[in-house]
Parts: C-alpha cells; structure tokens; sequence
C-alpha cells in the first residue's frame, strides 16, 4: 500500500506503530495466574501436606504382558509431591510475570502444569495404598475411553467446517454401532461389520444434510430429531428382531489386535498407542489426515470457505450445496465407524443405546477444541483421562463416593469450557442455510 | 405407499434384508393365527383354552434384554407358557413414568397374575394389588410395602451364594487379587459384593491368606461402579485396571456392563469371570473364561409361582430363595471342574451346610428384609 | 421456479374436472381452488399430513418385524392375499390400540375405564408440556438448552425432599414443595446461564454436562439415609406427605390431577412473559440479534443468564409436577426421558407457548397409547420415538411433506423483490421464521 | 474481450429486477453503470456473473452467446467480479483467498503454497500492489482488502472485470490509485464494468455511461455530461444535491471527550487518545475510511464498549459509570453503523422496531409489561411522519426495503428529546430521495439544539452536513477542521496526513475527484 508508482508519496505517510500504545493499555490477565496459584497451592497443601510420613507411592509403568516390563517404581510420597508442587509453584510464578510483562505463553506452559499436577494427585492418591497406580492401564483406559469421542468429534468437526452444525453424532455412533453388530453378526466377520458401520453414519449424516440443505430445516432440530429416530429405529429393531433371532443377528464379533511390530514394544507408549486393533489405528490415521487435510488441502480450504462465507465461495465456482453435502456424509461415515468400537471393537453385540450418550460428549470435545483436529483430540483425551483417573482411584480404594468419581469428566469439561476456553469463534456461517 | 418418504426408504433398506425370498410356497391350510402374543387381542381370550390363564410381566428400565433379573423372569415366564399351555402379556418400562401406566395396562389385558420385576415396580404393584383383590401379583427382588393379601414377594439371599463365590475365587487366584465392581450402587447390587467380601474374608481366616479383594469395602460400602448398565466400555476399561492391579478374577455384577468386563478378560488372557444371577456359562458366550456364577433362579421361582397360580394355589406367602431351596446357588464350574481343587469344593460344599444350618449367617445390610 | 410453476399448473387440473362455462362459475371455483391452496398451505394441515405419514412409516417397521407378515410374505407370491389381510390385521390392531390407549377406550369394561385414556394423556402431557416451556424459552432468545433432563432432576428432587421431609399445613406444604421444584430446576439452569453470561461458556456442552452430573448427584444423594429417609437401603426416597401432592382431580381410577391447571397457567404465564412484557422483550431481542439488543440497551449477560435461570425453573416445576403428582416417590430414574423429549416438545411447537401445549399433549398421547399398544399387540414403545421424530422432521419442512402429498406450494423461496430478499438472506430467514435456532450461529460469541 | 447483453432480462416472483436490459462493454472500454440503489445495478452484475439465471435475453462475450450456470463458468469464461462486499472470508490468510476454487495443488490434493504465493507476488509485482501473502484479510484495511478482491479476478486472467461500487470505501487518494489501476487494466485490454451511484467518478473515470433506473436503463451518457443532467437521469426527477442550511449557532460544549482509548479483547489498540467537544445546536462530522475507530468511538460513547482510559462526559456528568440503558434514557440518540446488525431486529416487527430502544420507559411500558396500543400508535404516528413505506406495523421490520427500515430507526431515534444525537453512516443504503429527506431531518434536529455527531466515510455527506469535521486515522483523530475544507485535503488526512501537512500538499496536487470538484463549483 505504500510506494507504488501511480500515486504519489502521499499513501506512504504511516502513523506512528500501535504496538507501543498496546502495552499501556492492555489489561492484565489473571485468569491463568490465579487459576496456577490456586491449583499450586491445592497440591502443596492438600497432595504433599496430607500424606503420611513414610508412605511410599508406587508406580507401575509396564503390565505382565509388555515386552518389556519394570518393576514397580516407588517413590517416598512427600517428597515427590513437595517436589511436584514447588515445580507448580514455580511455574505458577512465571504466568505472573509473564502476564504482568503481557508475555504470552505457549500452549505447553499448560500442558507441563496439568501434568505436573496430575502427577502430585497420583502421589498423594496412591501414598501409603497397598495398590499402585498403573500408568500404563490408566493411559490405555483413557485412550480407549476417547476413541468414541474422536471419532465423533472429528464427525462434528468436518461438517460443522463446511456450516453444517451436527447435533446427531450420537444417533451416528449408534447407527454405527448398531450396523457394525448387524452386519458382523451376519457375515461372521467382524471387517464386515467394520465396513457396513460408515455406511450407517453417513445415512444419518445424509439425512441431516438433506434436511439442512435441500428444505433449509433448522440444523439443531434436525440433529436432535435424528439422535431421538436412531434411538428408536435401533432399539425397535433390537427388541424385535435382533433378539429374536440373537444368533443371526446379533452375536458378538471381536476385531483382532493387531500390534505393530517394534513400535508396539516400547515401554509405557508401545502398549498403550500400538497395541491396537485396525478401527483404532484408522483413528490415528483420520486425525492426522484431518489435521493436514483440514488446512493445507484443497478439499480442507474449500470446505473452510463454504463454512465461513459460502457466499463468497460461491462467487468463486464452488458448489456451497454440494460440497455441504458431500462432507456432512463424509463426516458422517467417520462417526459410524467410530460407532463400530462399540461393538466389533470391542467384542461385544449390540446393545440398547449403548452409546450412553458419548455423541454429545464429543460434540463438546469438538467445541472446546475449538473446530480443530488436534484440539480436539486433546479435549477428548481429556476426557477419556479423566473418566480413566477416576476408575483408577476408584480401584485403588478410595474414601471418595463412587458417583463423585463418575461425576469427575463432566465436571473438569465444565471448568474447561467456563475457565479456559470461554467464548470460542465457531465458522461463521455455520447453521446458516444457504439460499441464493 | 409412500414413495417419496425418505424414512421409509431408510427404514426399508436397514430391513431390507429380512425380505427373505417372497417366493415360497404357500401352506397347505391355513389353520387359525397361532397364538404369539403379538396377534393377541381382547377377544381370543374368550377362545376355548385348556387353561384360562394370563400370566403377565412388566419390566423395569432394563428391559427384556438385560442379561439380568428382567431376562431371567421372561425365560421363566416362557417356559411355564409351554408347560402349561396359558396366554401371557408383557410390558418393557423404558422409565419410571411407564411402571404405573404398564401394570394398570396388565390388568386391563386382564392378567390372572401379574409380576413386576425389580423393587423399583414397589409402589406400581402395590397399588395395583390393592385396587384389584381378585387379581394376583407378584414382584421379584422387593417386597410388598402393604402386604396385601393377593400379593407374593419373591427375593432371593444372594449374598450367601456370594459368599461362595468369593470364596471360590479367593481359593482359585494365582495373584491372590480378586476384584468386584456393580453398575450403579444398589442393594440389589451390592449385596453380590457384600457377599463376595465376606466369602474372601472367610477364605483369608480359615488359611490364614491375605487374598486382597478391589473394587469393594463392605464396611465403607464403598467402590467401584460403571456407572450405568449401558456403557460397556466402561466396564471394559474398569476391568482393566483391576486386571493392572493384578486381578486375575473378576465379578461384575453390572449386567451387560459385565460383557465389557469379560471383553478385557478374554483380552488379557490370564483372568477369569465369575457371572452373576444367570448361569454365564448357559447366557452369554464367554463361556470358556467363565469360572463359575453366582445364580439367583428367577426363572424357577416364576415358573413356580405361575404354577401354584394356575393351580388355584396361590399364596401371598413371600419366596425368599437361599441356598436352603436353592432358590440361590453356586453354578457349576463347567471347563473349570479340573482346575478347582476337590479340597475347595469339599469346602464349598461344608459352607452350605453351615450357611444353611445357620452356622455361619451371611450378613448384609442390602439383602432384602 | 420451474418446479412450483409446474405445481401450479398441476393442481387446477386435477380440481376442475369440466371445463366451465360462464364467469361467475370459473370464479367460484378459482376462489375454490385458491381457498384449498390456503388450506394446503397452513400449518395445521402440514401437522396433520406429517402425523399421517409417521403412522405409514411406523407401520412399515411394525410390518416388517412382524413374524406372522413375514410368514405371508414368504409365499407372497402364492397368495398375496394373506399378506394383505395380515398386514391389515396388524396396523388395525397396533394403531386401534394407540388411538384407545390415548384418546377413548371404547373396548374398556366400564365407562370409567373408556375415558380414562384422555385423562392418561392428560397426565403424560403435564410434565412434557411444562419442560417443553422452559425449552422453549431457550429456543425464544437464542440459546439451547439441553438441559431440561438435569433440571428436571433438580427440580424433582428438591420438590420431594420438602415433600417428605417436613410437616406443613395442606396449601402450605404443597407450594413449598412446587416452589422448592421451581428452586431447584433454576439454580441447575442458572449455572449454565451465569457460566455463559460471565465467562461465555457455551451452554450447550455446559447442560450437557450438568445432566450427567445432576444424574450422579441425585444417585449419591439416595444413598444418603438423612436424605431419603426410609430406613432401606434401596435407592428411593420416603413418600411425600398427602399434604405435599397435587391433588388428583377424578377421584380413584384416574391419576389425572391438578398440575394440568399448572400447566395450562404456565403456558398461559410464558405467552404473556414472551409477547407482553419488558423482560420478555429483551429474552426475545437476545434471541433474534444480540448485537441489537445491546445497542437497544438490554443488558445481555443478565438477560442471557435470566433465560437460562426462567427456563430451568419451568423444568424444575416440571420436575416438581411430575412427582408431586404422579410418582410421590424420587428414585434415580424420575426424569426419565422427559428431559429430551421436552426438546422435541418445544421444537414440534415451534417455540410457540400455545404450540407448545399442544404438542405436549399430541406427546403424551402418544406415550400413554403406546403402552396399551404395546401390552396388547407387543409393538415395542420404542416406535413412540420413531413416531415423534418422523412427525417434528416433517413438521419442520413443509415442502417436502406437499411434496409427498402432491400438494401445491406456495410460491417457493426467492419470488420476492430484491430488498426483501435480501433482507431475509441475512438474518431474517433464519431467525425470523424460525425462532428455535437462534441459537446456533448466534450464541458463541462472534465478539467484535 | 467484448461485453454484450442483449434484453436480459430477470424477475423474482412478480417484482422485475432487471428488464430488458441492452448493453455493450467493448474491449478495452470503462464502461460505467449509474443507477440508484435498487434500481437493479446488482442484480444485473450477478446475472453476467453467474449468480443469477436471466429468465430472459442472453449475454455475449465477443459475439458468442454464452450462459453460465454458476459463478464457476463465468470466472472460466473470463469474467471477473470485485463485489460492493468483498467475498473475502476474514480468516483465510491473502494467499489462500486468491487461490480459493483455482488452487495449484501437488500431490494428493494437498496445496502447492509456494506456487499459490509465486502467482499473488507476481500479479502485485504487476500492478505495483504491497500486499502481503501471509496476512490475514481480518486484519487488513479495506483498500488492502480490495487490492486482494482484484488480484484474485487477475489471477484467473480476468479479461472482463466488473467492479461493483469500488470507490465506497476507499479514500480520494485510494480511488486516485484505484483508477490509475483501472487504467493499467485497460491498456492491457481489459474491459472494465463498473457499477457506481457517485456522479463525481463517473465523469472522472468511465468512458461511457449507462443509466438504468427501476430495472431499466433509461439513457446513455458521455462523461461530458454534467452532474445534474447524470442526477435527473438517474432519480427520474431533479434533484438537489446540496442541502441547504443555515450556519451553525453553536451554543455551550454539550459532549466532551477527553483522552478516550479503547482496546480490544486480543490487545489492540482500537482508540488511542481521542478527545473532542461538540457544542449545543452544532453538527461534527466524523470522516475517514471505514475501520479506522469510528466505530469504536460511537460505541464507547453509548457504553457498548468499556473505556480503558479516558473520560466522556455529556453536559457535566460522566458517563462512565453509566450502563447502555442508562446512557440511552438520559437522552442520547443513537442510530448505529450497521442497521441490520445493531439498529433492527429483523424478525421483530415494526412496531417492536420502533421502541427498541425505549421498550421498558413511559409511555410504552410500566417497567414490567409493555402497552402494545400505545407502541402501536406511536409507530404508525411517527412512521407516517417519517414517510417510511409500509403495510402496517404488526409486519416484521424485514419486509421493508433497507432505505424504509433505516427510516425506522431514524424515526425512532429522532421522535424524542435527545440531549445528544449520535449517528453513523445516516444515509448507507438508501436512495437519493430519501438521503435529502434524511439529511434535512437532521439539520432540524441541530436546529433543535441538539449536539449532533455524526458519522460517515462518504466526503459528499460530510461535506453535505458538517459544521466541523473530524478526520480519524488508525483510531485517532488526526485533525479537526472547519466543515468546508477541501476534498483532497480531508482525503489527506484520512490517509493518516496531519492536517496543515495535507493543506500544503493538497494545493499542490490535485486527485481526479478533487478536480471534479473544483470544475463543479467553476461551473457553479
């Protein structure tokens, strides 16, 4: 905008920069501070100052069937703990002074904080127990507990990329599931069944986009109508005739465990990430195609644009209505097969509403991860950790209730989504029909 | 008839392959419908019948399917309509508006004799026992809150077949780590686990062991649950982590949940399941890992009480199945008959005699009063 | 264009059989025409038709599982007619039991009994109706509420604890109870709605989350024995006081009782809070366009957290009306699935308080009928929610169901002068015609 | 390439958008399209661009008749179009919006972004752009923002290329670089179509002109032609284009501003030390290209925006405790920058519309329920006065046409006491008849007393309205000047030149518009 050779020197008078004014009058943010004092000193008081003298808390990082196995790790608890929450303490600090100086952090100062945390809860958790926390288990239940969720948070997340808002993942779970079973059952194959369960989402995803885009039907009312005709159609058909004829229909089918050569042998990460069967290996394969695609394609940028401002797409040759359609049912396979983990991938039959209600999770995953592969897969980790660190704790005999636990995922998805993500920027046309 | 329906289309296509070939021929004659219960309407009633006799179950929440008390009250409603030839009704509860609305549509089938299964059907029965004295009603793992004189309790002291198995299974570890863990924490769960402690308990007394049991404090009553009996990745993963605490058996006492449990099990390899209030090893498909299970004969005392009732014999006298009429039992160890130790099954076997000559009580404070 | 000209032209030919002479005729019969177009075109019908076709596609599910109609259609071929005798026989007793089990009994051994199916819908319909209300609310200013399940738990429970926990006198004692449902169901709903108007939570993944813990509070609370106050251990509270409930209004034989009239005032309340008052105003203004509503001077987070606190104690009295009511006792499961059904509810009524009403009652028909349809005919009641979700599909996209009618359109979308359209492609369409989504787009802060 | 249309011709339902329409862009040719808002200017756009089918007539492109069936075709066929509002998506970076539906890929559809940053770099080089690849277009000013709208229609080797209302929100220097643009353009061989209401340009740039009014075009003219001959043309009657009014009698200071700074929630500088006065019975003016914290000024005046420093007061009271509501009932008018977002609630009706603002005060309201009778009455009262079209005021406010509902909202604002009349961009959107209307209705109110602010990026309103303008740059205020001051002068300063800087260079170098202008008072 500055010299150019038609105009004279007048367009290249700048203004004195902004930045400098933006340090006067940025306001301090303490959201993050006050949050890492707080938590810090919960874990200094409470995790390192409520542990018996003496107690030892013991570790497990490798299970009887590894390749490799550890014994048992133990570590004197309060002085692991003190050590956990002087490091909290110390990071606490530096978000003090990172946001007096209004430095910004990067996402791992977090990270590194919730870990740290974590692992002073596990110390104080487990001091003085005859149980020793098994990290290995408690990792693996935590990725297999959000396998679901990924699944359909990266469902939500293509449609919702190209405007499409889907409230339906949990019917596309559990279409998915149901036909996994059906079909598995039917051919005795647990692949098939892996094969038929994409189908099954991309039918709900088709009808939700056939309503959104052809009839311009409210998104919302669709995807919630669609969750309550699943839940129906499934569960009519399991009580006449999958149980009718259980042998037929609806036995279980297990797809195998496919552990990948060497990587599977690796400590702690071998065990827990490769030692897998396919439907999970296909999880890591969609999420980093997504997370590449979603950006750096042309499918991914056209897709963004047509959720962004279809108009302008349009403007530029692209079909806003089929392109809506053709990743709404894209996104809709990818929920189907993830709904067949709950059935072939797990070896087990079909069974009523067995998705329990993970689709509306992973909706919230897919929110608080900000419309982001990655961040979404973080957010349903975080899940699955947490509804892992409960049955942990839980199998480590604590003093807790048992419902306090279970309450434990949902509880943590809230503070996340009040606390730290707050008000996030959907795509700006999602939920807006197109009508030119 | 509707060609443009999308939903038809679908619903069409997901059934599609039921259409079996539409080819077939024709039976010879045609003899009146048969009677499945799905023809049924008020005037085949009135039908000639060896026996003029409906027999009628409500569910609750859980359903037909459940693998749990609800299935095993069907099964034995089932068998006493082929053994006694009777007209029969049922009624799935999708939730707790349905048990009033479902048991008044039973008496309005006009059912002879009416169960409903669970105590979460208390209240239900009761009042529907109350306002129809001619009629009979039964209810399976509650009692009556009224004792009306048409109504039979049936509740079963599973506790003390859970003492056996937690003995069994304190005998059996390797690891000498057992686990239990329920689906939602009731009484009609926990006092599995309540049992199963002490059955442990006894087993760590009498050897002088110190088998460990998770998942359950019988004095805190606290421990591990799923959380529903829906989620069966949860059980899964929750076996899981005994299975890393070194359990080598587990009970789940979570209905389907448990199939999650024997899932990880047969995953693991080296554990095995104890099933509960069906023979696991007759109902579900794991029976290769299945070490024994904790019965609780709802079949047989349904079948019983429609019996008495078609007699014209029934009696508002609750059934309380123990291990004394085996209304409650250890099932058989079936693959596991040469891995369990004769001394142990002599054992077992001295445990009943004392559990039923009073010897040795088996307490617990879910067990039904 | 071409497809509704084509539709025009279409229906004329089919309604005039013979050309007709003579002007006054050819206008009457136009106006006939015209007058049927209109008909065609009103919700009413739409209603109607879209119920007809869910009833065709519910029974193509019950035919196709039906064991007896399979039989028939394995010699299809041989004799088709056993089929079609057999199919009809099956629809005639699966939908005849619907209609006696939700409407009148005209099987039923006393006349009692035959009217009593009214009054059963009547009573599914209380709940359904006033959570569908606070749904609606969401709806009416731009939030989605997924709560109603959590709040209706609150409710409930906050409802019967009062209800047996205390002695009071009769009136006393049952507006403490309806009011401690309304409490509950408020403060459940305002968490959502203060999260959302102070730090931006999106409310939807907040309800949620706030349903499943709402669950396993209620859970742990009926372990606790201060709590239920029985002296078992099973997880159900002590019943509440006679002096707690609502009143039944029949007497013996029929559960209908007075929180109908509750009800019929709340919807009555909400028409006048949406369309007739301040506050209401601002509800609405949030709704259709945040940014406005602001520049008018409306505070939006107090606004946005009323909503949510208004909305959560409609389902908090729904929860309060239901076991006050019907079930006098709290156990785990006391809400059921009205909670999402209430959604279904408030979208089928378009957000409308009198749609609203309306729709609880077509709901709770259909509830009360599928229990008489399924103990008689052993149709699972899960086809309940295929019904309900085929008719609020529909409902919610005329064209597609004039399109299965070969009815007329009206003149299909982008017939109007430019200004107008444009104005519509904005915000209007989307807003204007369709209060339930505000929601979507709006909520998550395009923050400027 | 040539440009022909031949009686296209385009309906929606029974109101005819475009009829008949004749017209030729030779090759090489800048042909002007002049029309006043809703007389179908766009609607034909969209139809040579693909957007709309014509229900009638063809189009031509070097005499072969061609149709398109969407935008695609007609970017294939060589038609490029920079629309009035960009179709640029805010947070897509440069490179990936010019790529957008032409991507060069490698691979497996993955993007060659070295490729898609050669081919921007390579068409800025040309035509002597700075624009960054990597920028995201949120964060760039609107000409930057137009700049990449032109290279995009380049990088598809645009050989028509419609511009639709390009000048509206650049600056007379910005417009002076746009039209040596154009003209680049047109040496090379480009036909340019441009679509504009302002007379000025139009006479300054094209080199024929089409006039179309209601879907028609009613006559063809040569940029010869004077400004009331093209204003007749195009409103169908004459016209005034200068309000008249009497000189301001400014009383005591009313609003005062001093050192006012706003930030936004990411940390940017929205205001950066703003202090002005406006006196009883005066009218400021407020100039500068769109986005430069004019916006942000208004908002913070009526509360919507929190000041992170500074004080506002309004007739010795500080405002800055004060909510929106409180601030709006103390008598501050507003009518707000964007009417469909912050002025009307598209699916309230008229009536609704109306008392916006004044929902829970008297007379309309007791504080807890409204009186529909009385809102009823006082709309159609002051909506009659106002001249706004309507059918009754039960009708949702999005059945009126963008010109009436404005007058809503002016109606509403200006049918009160104010103590301050806050107004952004009065008259966008509207036509020319009803800009006089509006235009006097609020000399009136200045008449009234009322301290008037008043916003715009148009110089012709500002210099229409104004009794002291303001220029804002970068959320400054760059100088404050009396309201007669020169074109190029204002145009100066709204690129940021303080304002005795700008005099001097003003008086040496003339833009293309500043010497229009200068011609026009010769002529006067």
């Amino acid at each position: 905008m500055s010299e150019q050779t038609t105009a004279p020197e007048t367009t290249a008078v700048h203004a004195e920069p902004l930045e400098q004014a933006e340090a006067r009058l940025q306001p301090i943010r303490w959201k993050f501070p006050v949050t890492y004092i707080l938590l810090g000193l919960l874990s200094l008081l409470v995790f390192t100052l409520l542990i018996p003298s003496g107690a030892v808390t013991q570790f497990r990082v490798s299970t009887a069937n590894d390749f490799i196995t550890f014994d048992a790790i133990n570590v004197p608890s309060f002085g692991t703990a003190l050590v956990l929450s002087i490091l909290q303490l110390a990071l606490a600090a530096w978000a003090v002074y990172a946001a007096v100086h209004r430095i910004r952090l990067g996402a791992w100062h977090p990270v590194l904080f919730g870990i740290l945390f974590v692992l002073a809860f596990l110390v104080y958790a487990g001091a003085g127990r005859g149980a020793f926390i098994p990290m290995v288990t408690l990792l693996s239940g935590a990725l297999m507990l959000s396998v679901p969720l990924i699944f359909g948070a990266m469902c939500g997340l293509v449609g919702e990329r190209s405007g499409i808002i889907n409230i339906a993942i949990e019917g596309q779970l559990l279409a998915g599931a149901f036909l996994a079973a059906v079909a598995a059952s039917f051919f005795t194959s647990a692949y098939v069944g892996l094969l038929a369960a994409p189908f099954a989402g991309a039918a709900v995803g088709a009808l939700l986009v056939w309503f959104a885009v052809k009839y311009h039907v409210n998104q919302i009312i669709v995807g919630v109508v669609l969750n309550v005709l699943v839940i129906g159609l499934t569960s009519f058909f399991y009580s006449t005739v999958l149980t009718q004829n259980a042998e037929l229909w609806n036995t279980r089918q297990q797809l195998p465990r496919l552990p990948i050569p060497g990587l599977s042998q690796i400590p702690i990460i071998g065990p827990v990430l490769f030692n897998h069967t396919i439907l999970v290996y296909l999880m890591y394969v969609i999420v980093f195609a997504l997370s590449i695609l979603v950006f750096k394609s042309r499918w991914g940028l056209r897709m963004r644009a047509v959720g962004e401002h279809p108009k302008a797409a349009d403007t530029v040759g692209i079909n806003v209505a089929r392109t809506r359609v053709i990743n709404t049912i894209l996104a809709g396979a990818i929920a189907g097969m993830g709904g067949a983990y709950f059935t072939v991938g797990q070896g087990l039959a079909f069974g009523q509403e067995m998705s329990a209600g993970q689709g509306f999770i992973a909706l919230a995953a897919m929110i608080l991860g900000r419309w982001n592969p990655k961040g979404a897969l973080l957010a349903a980790l975080l899940f699955g950790f947490s509804t892992s660190l409960g049955q942990t704790l839980s199998t480590i005999g604590t003093p807790v209730p048992s419902e306090m636990l279970l309450m434990l995922p949902y509880v943590i998805t809230i503070f996340a989504v009040a606390g730290f993500v707050g008000r996030v920027r959907p795509p700006a046309a999602e939920g807006v029909p197109y009508i030119k | 008839m509707r060609p443009f329906n999308p939903k038809t289309l679908f619903s069409l296509a997901a059934v599609g392959v039921l259409a079996l070939s539409a080819c077939g021929e024709a039976p010879e004659e045609e003899p009146e419908n048969e009677n499945t219960e799905t023809a049924e309407n008020g005037e085949a009633a009135e039908a000639p019948e060896d026996v003029d006799f409906t027999a009628c179950l409500v569910s609750d929440a859980g359903g037909w399917d459940d693998q749990s008390f609800n299935e095993s009250a069907y099964n034995g409603l089932q068998n006493a309509i082929e053994d006694f030839d009777i007209d029969s009704n049922t009624a799935e509860s999708s939730s707790e508006a349905d048990f009033g609305p479902n048991v008044d549509a039973m008496v309005q089938q006009g059912c002879d004799l009416t169960f409903g299964v669970g105590f979460m059907l208390e209240d239900a029965v009761d009042e529907a026992a109350l306002a129809n004295e001619d009629l009979s009603f039964g209810l399976i793992d509650s009692t009556f809150p009224s004792d009306p004189e048409n109504g039979k309790a049936l509740v079963f002291n599973t506790a003390e077949a859970a003492y056996l198995a937690g003995y069994v299974a304190a005998a059996t570890s390797e690891t000498g780590v057992v686990a239990t863990f329920g689906g939602i924490q009731i009484p009609s769960v926990t006092v599995f686990m309540d049992g199963f402690a002490d059955g442990v308990d006894r087993y760590n007394t009498d050897n002088g062991a110190e088998v460990q049991l998770l998942g359950w404090d019988k004095e805190s009553q606290n421990g591990s649950f799923s959380g529903d009996f829906e989620d069966q990745n949860a059980g899964r993963t929750l076996t899981e982590q005994f299975l890393a605490q070194d359990a080598d058996i587990v009970m789940p006492v979570a209905g389907p949940v448990g199939l999650g449990a024997a899932a990880a099990i047969e995953d693991h390899g080296d554990a095995l399941l104890i099933w509960v209030d069906t023979d696991g090893y007759e109902s579900t498909d794991y029976g290769d890992i299945i070490l024994t299970s904790v019965m609780k004969q709802i079949p047989q005392a349904v079948y019983d009480t429609i019996e008495e009732a078609v007699a014209g014999e029934f009696s508002s006298e609750p059934y309380i199945g123990d291990l004394e009429n085996e209304g409650v039992g250890l099932a058989p160890f079936h693959d596991y008959e040469d891995e369990v130790d004769g001394e142990v099954k002599e054992k077992i076997d001295e445990l009943i005699e004392e559990i039923i000559s009073g010897e040795t009580v088996v307490e617990s404070e879910n067990a039904p009063q | 264009m071409s497809e509704a000209d084509r539709k025009n032209d279409a229906a004329p030919e089919s309604s005039s059989p013979a050309p007709a002479p003579g002007g006054a005729l050819k206008e009457a019969e136009s106006r006939l025409h015209y007058a049927l177009r209109d008909l065609a075109q009103s919700s009413w019908v739409i209603t109607v038709l879209s119920i007809v076709v869910a009833l065709g596609v519910g029974a193509v599910l019950i035919l196709a599982t039906n064991a007896q109609v399979q039989d028939t259609l394995g010699y299809f071929f041989a004799r088709p007619g056993d089929f079609f005798s057999a199919s009809f026989e099956v629809i005639r007793d699966a939908y005849s039991a619907l209609f006696r089990g939700a409407v009148y009994d005209w099987q039923a051994a006393t006349p009692q009994r035959s009217i009593r199916p009214l009054t059963e819908t009547l009573v599914n319909a209380v709940p359904l109706i006033l959570a569908g209300l606070g749904i609606a609310i969401g709806f009416r200013s731009g939030m989605l509420n997924i709560g109603g399940q959590g709040q209706i738990i609150l409710g409930a429970t906050c409802a019967a604890f009062i209800g047996y926990a205390f002695q009071l006198p009769l009136g006393l004692h049952l507006l403490l109870a309806l009011m401690g449902g309304v409490l509950g169901g408020a403060i459940w709903g305002g968490i959502a709605g203060v999260l959302k108007a102070k730090t931006g939570a999106n409310e939807v993944i907040v309800t949620i989350m706030l349903n499943n813990i709402a669950l396993y509070f209620l859970a742990w609370l009926l372990r606790q024995q201060w709590f239920v106050q029985t002296g078992s251990n099973q997880p159900i509270a002590a019943p509440v006081e006679d002096s707690a409930r609502l009143f039944g209004l029949l007497g013996s034989g029929f559960r209908l009782h007075a929180g109908i009239f509750i009800a019929i005032a709340a919807t009555v309340f909400v028409w006048w809070l949406l369309e007739r008052s301040t506050l209401g105003f601002e509800m609405r203004a949030i709704g259709e366009n945040p940014e406005a509503a602001r520049t008018a001077g409306v505070n939006v987070p107090k606004a946005t957290a009323l909503v949510l606190i208004i909305g959560g104690a409609l389902c908090g009295l729904a929860g309060a009306a239901h076991l006050l009511g019907t079930e006098y006792r709290l156990a785990a499961g006391i809400a059921g699935t009205l909670g999402f059904d209430a959604i279904t509810v408030a979208l089928l009524g378009r957000s409308r308080p009198l749609g609203t009403f309306l729709a609880g009652l077509l709901f709770g028909g259909l509830r009360a009928g599928g229990v008489l349809m399924q103990a008689q005919t052993g149709t699972p009641i899960d086809i309940v929610l295929v019904l309900q979700s085929v008719i609020v599909l529909l409902i919610a996209a005329p064209p597609l169901v004039r399109a299965i009618f070969f009815l007329p359109g009206t003149d299909t979308k982008p017939k109007k002068p430019r200004h107008r359209r444009r104005a519509l492609r904005d915000t209007a369409s989307r807003r204007a015609e369709d209060p339930a989504l505000a929601g979507s787009a709006q909520g998550e802060g395009s923050q400027r | 390439m040539k440009l022909q249309l031949k009686g296209v011709t385009k309906r929606f339902g029974t109101f005819t958008a475009n009829d008949q329409i004749d017209l030729t862009v030779q090759p090489g040719e800048i042909h002007a399209l002049l029309g006043e808002n809703g007389a179908g200017k766009s609607t034909l756009m969209n139809t040579i661009y693909g957007l709309y089918s014509p229900d009638e007539g063809e189009i031509l492109l070097d005499d072969e008749p061609v149709r398109f069936s969407g935008p695609g075709d007609a970017v294939a066929a060589g038609i490029g179009m920079v629309h009035q509002h960009f179709m640029l998506i805010p947070v897509f970076s440069v490179t990936e919006s010019v790529m957008l539906g032409y991507e060069p890929t490698k691979g497996p559809g993955l993007i060659d972004f070295t490729e898609a940053r050669r081919r921007v770099k390579e068409i800025s080089a040309r035509f002597g752009f700075e624009v960054d690849p990597e920028a995201m277009i949120e964060d760039l000013p609107v000409g930057a923002q137009q700049r990449v709208e032109i290279i995009k229609a380049l990088s598809r080797d645009a050989k028509v290329l419609i511009l639709d209302e390009p000048t509206a929100v650049l600056t007379p220097q910005e417009t002076d670089e746009l039209i040596s643009i154009m003209r680049q353009l047109k040496a090379s061989g480009t036909s340019i179509l441009f679509i504009t209401h302002k007379l000025r340009e139009v006479r300054a740039i094209a080199d024929k002109i089409t006039v179309i009014r209601r879907g028609k075009v009613v006559g063809e003219a040569t940029p010869e032609s004077t400004e009331t001959e093209l204003a007749s043309l195009m409103v169908g009657r004459e016209v005034s284009l200068t309000t008249q009014k009497e000189p301001a009698q400014p009383g005591e200071t009313a609003l005062s501003i001093s050192g006012l700074s706003v930030v936004s929630a990411q940390g940017k500088t929205l205001l950066d030390d703003v202090s002005l006065e406006i006196a009883r019975g005066e009218i400021l003016c407020i100039a500068g290209v769109d986005g430069n914290g004019q916006t942000e000024l208004t908002e913070a005046i009526l509360g919507i925006r929190e000041a992170a420093a500074g004080t506002i007061t309004l007739d010795g009271t500080d405002l800055g405790p004060k909510s929106v509501k409180q601030r709006l009932n103390s008598g501050i008018g507003f009518v707000p920058e964007d009417r469909s977002t912050d002025g009307v609630i598209a699916g309230f009706s008229i009536t609704e519309n109306f008392v916006l603002d004044q929902y829970d005060q008297p007379p309309y309201s007791n504080g807890v329920a409204m009186k529909h009778e009385v809102m009823r009455a006082a709309a159609a009262e002051q909506t009659s006065r106002f001249d706004v079209r309507l059918g009754t005021v039960d009708d949702p406010i999005s059945t009126l046409s963008g010109g009436n509902q404005q007058k809503v909202v002016l109606a509403r604002e200006l049918s009160r006491d104010n103590r301050l009349l806050v107004a952004s961009q009065p008259t966008r959107g509207v036509d020319v008849g009803s800009i006089e209307f509006i235009h006097r209705t609020l000399i009136e109110e200045r008449a009234k007393g009322t301290p008037c602010l008043i916003v715009s990026t148009e110089l012709d309103e500002v210099l229409n309205l104004a009794d002291r303008i303001a220029v804002m740059y970068r959320g400054r205020i760059i100088g404050t000047v009396p309201g007669d001051t020169d074109r190029d002068v204002l145009g100066l300063m709204m690129a940021g030149v303080p304002a005795e800087e700008a005099k001097a260079q003003a008086a040496t170098h003339h833009t293309v518009l500043g010497e229009a202008d200068a011609e026009a008072e010769e002529q006067a």
